[in-house]
């Protein structure tokens, strides 16, 4: 496993509140191989965004990182950058190692100056010749499928579809390891997410970015980029595993009722039919004992009332956190 | 940035190389409470103006002193009856304009007849009372008495104190095509005035006048101390009286709560006319007026109920801080010596059952009247009259923010609810209780009347009992009898108060008139309104008051208040009051009133 | 640099405005004229006080005045005149202040007006923006806590008693500035440096009042504003690609500012209101007091006048706001409003 | 419906700080007449005494109980400030509401007037009129006041209800076929019931200060007794000059009090119901 980008150990991050804390991501470990895109799914509500923010040590109160590691590849060493405040990772790793394109990329850009100008603070803050950067701009405008000259216009003057593809372009002008894609097509229409999600992949595959997670509702889209998918439910990873077999055979009843939520292409899903999951998300306060998803979940058995499922690897490449998959069960 | 500073830098020293322009405070009168918006126009052509020009800038033949109730020649030498329907006078050789032109009689008669012609400007009206003006000589001026109009008291007052203005300067004016009216007279170096003052600045915040160094009257009556008299214009009491407690006002004319408090508590150098209650000396009298047209309102019962039902004393001491006194029911301001003669003290004592002949407050005395006049009380303790007519419910109002009147307004309420007559207090915007006050269609009003002066009784009689200078309910009026009381007895005896020339005749109308007035009511003379004026001594001693009393109207405001400048002097280097402030028995210039009327008296002979 | 679509916007808001005024204008014309009362009364009365002895002079008066100023005739005759006069530069004749010309009373009062509502006005805006801001950025830190608790109970202070409240403490009890006026009296206006402090000395108590109770209110919306900009994707989006705050907090800045520039357009009105009784207050010699005074004696043509002039330079300053806005809007500046 | 909307309020602690003073200065005008048994207009012979045992505010010059006069005089404006409040929700929401619902030229017709109130100083039209009625209530200061505060309180509505009605569930309800009235009664104004409630409490605000204000210039209510006709009083018999601090700091102490905690009530309301500003 040395080709991993990132690791993530046994995170928890809590959002403190004066008497009570909010268990947003509760014991979490995973891999961000180099790459590779991974999809993370999960009801509104689940904690992915504030998954995107931990990964990013986006730590701001109320949430707090309470435990865990989180390791990050650069120049060939890992570095734990759960020791280091959120201001030194900022300083150090966002924009050149990690970025974001946030939700409603449409909005992301500042929008009462030139774009140009906002290109030239940003050279500015990475303390990188200007004419440089902006030439560089002008290149991934290009990239983008953007007329360079849109460089000299303010936002607003873009079309959606525009706007977000100038967003890539500028979230990746300091060629970061890490893109985190926070549910960035939602607001596009399904020609302009498909232009987006192609040139996402582009990008990849020239190598400006090495990883990219996708964090979204909308299992389709991950089905046509994703390698593999993360499917949390109630601050917990409850599955995770390459894309093609997770849609062929989900093994945890949540990413099964998620699934059949869906409408979907696949014949075989198709079949099965759209239903619904019961029931709504728990509150994070005060999460059910045992599996969180137990009292939705259809096949809920004495075990899972009373102790958690561990995520294990019950495939190669497959881990799933579910007691249907374990010998403790009882 | 650089470029400002340096801007600013170098503004800066421009402003610092102009020396500061201000007046010196030691040759400066510095005044509040006579003028309380922008200056308006140094034309006398005009209904009102500005403060300073007929106080400094223009002078009348004559000023009417009310201490001595004699007459102070100032353009006028002296004067003539010719005979008992014409009058001259001689105008003082060295009367010169500011210009250096005489004033003469043509002046006069150019004044007069411009007045007539614009119905406006000194001595508006006079061909009422004046059949003709001419001049006899260049300093002699003539006027010819109406005879279909006899009216002595009116004719005299137009003679004496109409103030000319040059006929030379007017009548280039007129020659430019230009209104009179719109002519403002504010271009310092071009004022013609005959006063010893001339405009020196005027802004919205200030008006200043300085003193004219070579006036000509220097050899008369010498010249006034202050080299400056300053007004600055304060927008209420509030701001002059801090002023004038931070030492910056020498002279003020207004109403100050509590105005003992500034020597007694705070030590302030400030005087008033009496060190002791009532502090002022009183400027006129203040009616309850009651309106004559209103039935039951105007029985003569419920109106003498109502002056017995005022609460005279305690209302002047809580509302008024004791600054006026009871008025006298005869209407005449007893607090004078030369009218206390007009009174029928006999009369008013027995009518009014007290020592020196004022109505008592006594509410039992009230209901007395009314239960005798048939006025019943009904279950809601209201009055009915025998013909059915309820008391009520009546108001009584006074302009809102007149906060003096409005607490004698409820105080006078509280007790006419008392003895059943059922007032309600209303509080309108000044216009408003105007209109209703001149139009007729108030129930009851307290309002001012007229004041002291030479003709007094008569002008307080004229101007609450005679009904020819009144209009019919609804149409406004401003002259007079605002309480439209009428009585033709009242009137004929009115007319021959000013027609005799015998002061006998006229003591015994003026009786007459008080007798039918304490029968009829027309309205309640309730209190002397105050003559406000104050002054600090720290720059300017010698101010008139009562141990002093060399000038009895010495506000800043009153249009005779021209000789308290000659009376004050600096406090560092204090003069006596010149000794023409006397009667012309004694040594001084004044011409009492009474060798006035017997000079005419002995034309008959 | 100014575009089409630019000057079609200032055009429509010019369009607007002189509509806008003329029907202001119209109602402070009628308003006076369908409310029965007789404007010469303070006149009249003041007069009768004076000319005591004369009642016939008063009678003649009352004659002439009426006659002088035309009050008798029909409304909408009366209206015309106005209009025809005012587009002349005449605004006409003042009542109680006869025979002055209402503008000639105006204009020299008027400069003291704005040097007391511009400058109070724009700190006010500027301090209050710049509080809010500093209290935004740090929200729910005590600085925030405090500016907002502060802000919360200043703002609510009428500018007129806390007017009050300086002039006893700073005037009466500690008798350290002047409690009115705009100059010492007795002081002509001069171009020197003596005049120029005493000026300011004098100006010090209106203008804190002015800015000490307006200062609240705009703290409290632009520390809304800034919350509200700060949870936009564009401060995300810049802090993820490793922005400086000082940069983004100039980002939120500049966006919070635009709306409160309109504000500061629209607000100038209410200002206004708010300076001319601090002048009342403060005793200061602008058209605050010239309307109070008009007001009392019910002066007609210069209630008129001194509507006229103030609604004008009220316009005028908001066209110019608006200008300015659309200057620094891109946003309206290349038509596309929001 | 109230205990989820409510329930929240209650936990804010600016909400309750500014509801508790609110309530207790409303108590003093609604209960501190009754309780106080001092005729607020009774010209007693202590003139400008300082506040002692008898008088425990003090006397104002004419001897009258500055206590009885603060509580009159809170209950006036607190009454004044409710009218106006009203006047202005009530003027303001119906032509909000009929613009956004009637578009088209009704729509441009009453927001060009909404716009010409907005940008006329409107204090100054308030002076001119209040300086026109000769005898003014304090239901006619409540009136003028009320007139000119609604525009932007129309304004926000009207876009409140753009935004509203373009939702679905309204579509739904025009297709059902139900009138425009019944579209807005039913569906619309609790959305935005919370909005102008906070806008009701502002307006009061504005009463007040307004009241006060007008009374200052001599131009409020000639009746009764209000907090701004206490200034005016104090004003015209020179408190400030003659040091009677007690006669006006209380009534603007209560104009602030009230109106801040008015404020802070709104404020409250902002962060608990608005969710940008929802704290997690």
């Amino acid at each position: 496993m040395s080709n991993s980008l990132m690791k993530i150990e046994k995170v928890k991050a809590y959002y403190m509140l004066k008497d009570r804390y909010v268990k947003a991501v509760d014991n979490i470990s995973f891999e961000i191989n180099e790459n590779e895109v991974i999809g993370v799914v999960g009801e509104s509500g689940c904690g992915k965004s504030t998954l995107s923010n931990v990964l990013m040590m986006n730590i701001i109160k109320p949430l707090a990182l309470i435990d865990g590691k989180i390791l990050f590849k650069t120049n060939g060493s890992y570095k734990e950058i759960s020791s280091l405040s959120r201001e030194e990772v900022r300083k150090d790793f966002w924009g050149k190692k990690m970025a974001l394109i946030p939700q409603a990329a449409m909005n992301a850009l500042m929008p009462t100056i030139k774009i140009e100008k906002y290109v030239e603070h940003l050279a500015d803050a990475h303390n990188i010749p200007k004419d440089k950067f902006l030439k560089k701009a002008k290149e991934r405008f290009e990239k983008v499928d953007l007329d360079p000259k849109w460089l000299k216009r303010f936002p607003f003057e873009l079309s959606g579809g525009m706007k977000q593809r100038a967003v890539i372009a500028i979230a990746t002008l300091l060629d970061p390891d890490l893109l985190i894609a926070d549910e960035p097509t939602s607001a596009l229409d399904v020609v302009n997410q498909k232009m987006f999600l192609k040139i996402l992949m582009e990008m990849k595959k020239q190598g400006i970015v090495k990883s990219i997670i996708f964090v979204t509702h909308d299992i389709a889209t991950i089905r046509q980029i994703a390698d593999r998918m993360l499917v949390m439910y109630a601050g917990k990873i409850m599955e995770i595993s390459p894309i093609d077999k997770i849609v062929e055979k989900p093994l945890n009843p949540y990413t099964q009722g998620l699934l059949n939520s869906v409408l979907t292409p696949e014949p075989e899903i198709k079949k099965r039919g759209i239903t619904t999951i019961p029931g709504a998300p728990p509150n994070l306060i005060d999460p059910p004992k045992g599996c969180r998803f137990h009292p939705r979940c259809p096949h809920a058995m004495d075990i899972c009332k009373e102790k958690e499922p561990e995520l294990k690897e019950v495939e190669p490449g497959r881990k799933v956190a579910c007691f249907l998959y374990s010998e403790e069960r009882s | 940035m650089k470029k400002f500073l340096s801007i600013f830098l170098v503004l800066l020293f421009v402003m610092i190389s102009f020396a500061q322009i201000s007046l010196p405070r030691n040759e400066t009168v510095y005044v509040a409470g006579a003028l309380w918006g922008p200056a308006t126009t140094w034309n006398l052509y005009a209904p009102q103006s500005t403060w300073g020009t007929q106080q400094f800038l223009y002078v009348p033949p004559y000023i009417y002193d009310l201490g001595t109730d004699a007459w102070l020649p100032i353009l006028a030498e002296s004067y003539k009856f010719v005979d008992s329907k014409t009058l001259q006078l001689k105008i003082r050789d060295e009367a010169k304009w500011s210009d250096g032109r005489p004033i003469d009689a043509l002046d006069f008669v150019y004044t007069f007849n411009l007045t007539k012609r614009l119905g406006v400007g000194p001595g508006t009206a006079w061909e009422t009372y004046i059949e003709d003006v001419r001049a006899v000589s260049g300093k002699v001026v003539e006027f010819k008495l109406r005879e279909d109009n006899v009216n002595y008291f009116q004719f005299i007052n137009y003679a004496l104190t109409t103030i000319p203005v040059p006929e030379h300067v007017y009548k280039k004016i007129e020659e430019s095509g230009m209104n009179i009216k719109d002519w403002i007279n504010d271009k310092p170096e071009e004022q013609v005035v005959s006063g010893p003052y001339k405009l020196y600045y005027s802004d919205p915040n200030i008006v200043v006048y300085e003193r004219i160094d070579d006036w000509w009257g220097k050899e008369i009556f010498g010249l006034p101390e202050p080299k400056y008299i300053a007004h600055v214009i304060y927008k209420d009491n509030n701001s002059v009286n801090i002023a004038l407690e931070q030492g910056a006002i020498d002279w003020i004319g207004v109403f100050i709560p509590s105005v003992w408090e500034l020597w007694e508590k705070k030590k302030l150098p400030v005087g008033t006319w009496y060190k002791k209650e009532p502090y002022f000396l009183p400027d006129g009298v203040g009616f309850v007026y009651i309106n004559n047209t209103k039935e039951p309102l105007n029985n003569p019962a419920v109106k003498k109920a109502i002056a017995f039902a005022i609460p005279y004393n305690e209302m002047l001491k809580k509302a008024y801080f004791g600054y006026g006194k009871q008025a006298h029911p005869s209407m005449v301001i007893d607090l004078f010596e030369p009218y206390k003669e007009y009174i029928d003290y006999d009369l008013a004592r027995k009518v009014w059952g007290s020592e020196d002949g004022r109505v008592p407050t006594d509410l039992k005395t009230a209901e007395k009247i009314l239960d005798e006049a048939g006025f019943k009380k009904g279950p809601d303790g209201i009055r009915v009259s025998p013909d059915g007519q309820k008391l009520g419910p009546y108001t009584i109002s006074v302009p809102y923010g007149w906060t003096d009147w409005m607490m004698m307004c409820e105080m006078i309420a509280k007790n006419l609810r008392e003895i059943g007559i059922e007032v309600r207090t209303e509080f309108p915007d000044f216009s408003v209780w105007a209109d209703k006050m001149t139009k007729g269609t108030f129930d009851l009003i307290i309002s001012w009347s007229v004041g002291p002066s030479f003709d007094h009784p008569y002008n307080i009689y004229r101007f609450v009992g005679d009904y020819r200078l009144t209009s019919p309910v609804g149409v406004s009026n401003w002259a007079g009898d605002w309480e439209r009381y009428k009585n033709e007895e009242v009137m004929e005896l009115l007319d021959s108060a000013v027609t005799t020339l015998d002061p006998e005749v006229r003591k015994q109308a003026y009786f007459k008139i008080q007798k039918i007035f304490y029968e009829d009511m027309p309205s309640i003379p309730a209190f002397y309104t105050a003559h406000w004026y104050e002054f600090m001594t720290k720059y300017w001693v010698n101010w008139p008051t009562e141990d002093n009393p060399y000038w009895f109207r010495p506000s800043p405001w009153h249009t005779s208040t021209l000789p308290t400048l000659f009376g004050i002097s600096p406090a560092d280097n204090p003069k006596p009051v010149p000794t023409w402030f006397n009667t012309t028995d004694k040594g001084g210039y004044f011409v009492p009133t009474q060798k006035i009327f017997e000079d005419l008296q002995n034309t008959l002979k | 640099m100014i575009s089409k679509q630019m000057w079609k916007y200032i055009f429509r808001k010019l369009i607007f405005l002189i509509i806008t005024y003329i029907i202001a204008t119209t109602i402070v014309f009628l308003l006076p004229r369908i409310i029965p009362g007789n404007p010469l009364s303070q006149m009249l009365a003041s007069l009768s006080q004076v000319a005591q002895a004369n009642p016939e002079a008063i009678r003649a008066a009352e004659k002439n005045l009426m006659e002088e100023f035309g009050f008798g005739k029909p409304w909408y005759v009366q209206y015309f005149e106005f209009v025809s006069n005012a587009l002349r530069g005449n605004l006409g004749t003042s009542v109680a202040y006869y025979p002055r010309k209402v503008l000639d009373l105006i204009i020299p009062v008027l400069p003291w007006t704005l040097l007391l509502l511009l400058p109070a006005t724009i700190v006010a805006w500027f301090l209050g923006n710049s509080l809010g801001a500093w209290a935004g950025f740090r929200r729910n830190t005590w600085i925030d806590k405090g500016v907002l608790t502060t802000s919360l109970i200043v703002s609510q202070i009428p500018y007129y008693w806390l007017g009050m409240i300086l002039i006893y403490f700073f005037g009466v009890r500690l008798g350290i500035l002047p409690v009115g006026g705009a100059y010492t009296q007795g002081n002509f206006p001069s171009f020197s440096w003596n005049f120029f402090v005493d000026v300011l000395k004098h100006y010090i108590l209106p203008f804190s009042s002015i800015v000490i109770s307006a200062m609240g209110g705009w703290a409290i919306g632009m520390r809304l504003m800034v919350i509200y900009e700060l949870g936009n994707d564009y401060v995300r989006f810049s802090e993820a690609l490793g922005m400086k705050d000082k940069r983004i907090y100039k980002y939120v800045f500049r966006n919070s500012m635009l709306p409160q520039i309109t504000g500061l357009a629209l607000s100038l009105g209410g200002a206004l209101g708010g300076a001319l009784i601090t002048e009342i207050v403060f005793n200061y010699p602008g058209t605050g007091f010239l309307l109070f005074k008009a007001l009392t004696t019910l002066d007609y043509p210069l209630i008129q006048g001194v509507f006229v002039i103030l609604i004008a330079s009220i316009y005028l300053a908001n066209f110019i706001v608006d200008f300015i806005y659309a200057l620094i809007d891109p946003r309206i500046r290349l038509g596309q409003e929001e | 419906m109230f205990k989820t909307m409510f329930k929240p309020l209650f936990q804010n602690k600016k909400f309750i700080i500014g509801l508790i003073i609110f309530l207790i200065f409303l108590a003093l005008g609604i209960i501190g007449p009754l309780v106080y048994k001092v005729d607020p207009t009774e010209m007693t012979w202590d003139f400008e005494q300082p506040p002692s045992k008898i008088h425990p505010l003090g006397t104002d010059t004419y001897g009258r109980d500055i206590l009885a006069q603060l509580l009159q005089g809170i209950r006036s404006s607190l009454y004044v400030g409710f009218l106006a409040s009203v006047i202005s929700l009530a003027i303001g929401t119906i032509i909000g509401t009929f613009s956004a619902v009637k578009r088209g030229i009704i729509d441009d017709l009453l927001m060009s007037f909404t716009n010409i109130i907005l940008t006329t100083p409107s204090v100054l039209i308030a002076i001119l009129i209040a300086s026109y009625l000769n005898v003014r209530s304090l239901e006619v200061i409540a009136l003028i006041l009320g007139l000119f505060q609604w525009p932007w309180f129309a304004r926000a509505i009207r876009a409140q209800l753009m935004s509203v009605l373009s939702r679905e569930y309204v579509y739904l309800s025009r297709m059902a076929g139900y009138s425009d009235f019944r579209l807005i009664i039913e569906d619309l104004i609790p959305t935005i019931a919370t909005y102008s409630f906070m806008s009701f409490v502002l307006f009061i605000n504005g009463g007040i200060m307004g009241e006060a204000g007008l009374s200052l210039i001599g131009l409020g209510p000639t009746q009764g007794i209000s907090l701004g006709i206490m200034l005016q009083w104090a004003v015209l018999m020179e408190a400030m000059r003659r040091g009677l601090w007690w006669w006006f700091v209380p009534p603007g102490v209560a104009i602030v009090a009230v109106t801040s905690a008015l404020l802070i009530i709104s404020t409250a309301m902002d962060e608990v119901f608005n969710p940008r500003l929802r704290e997690e």
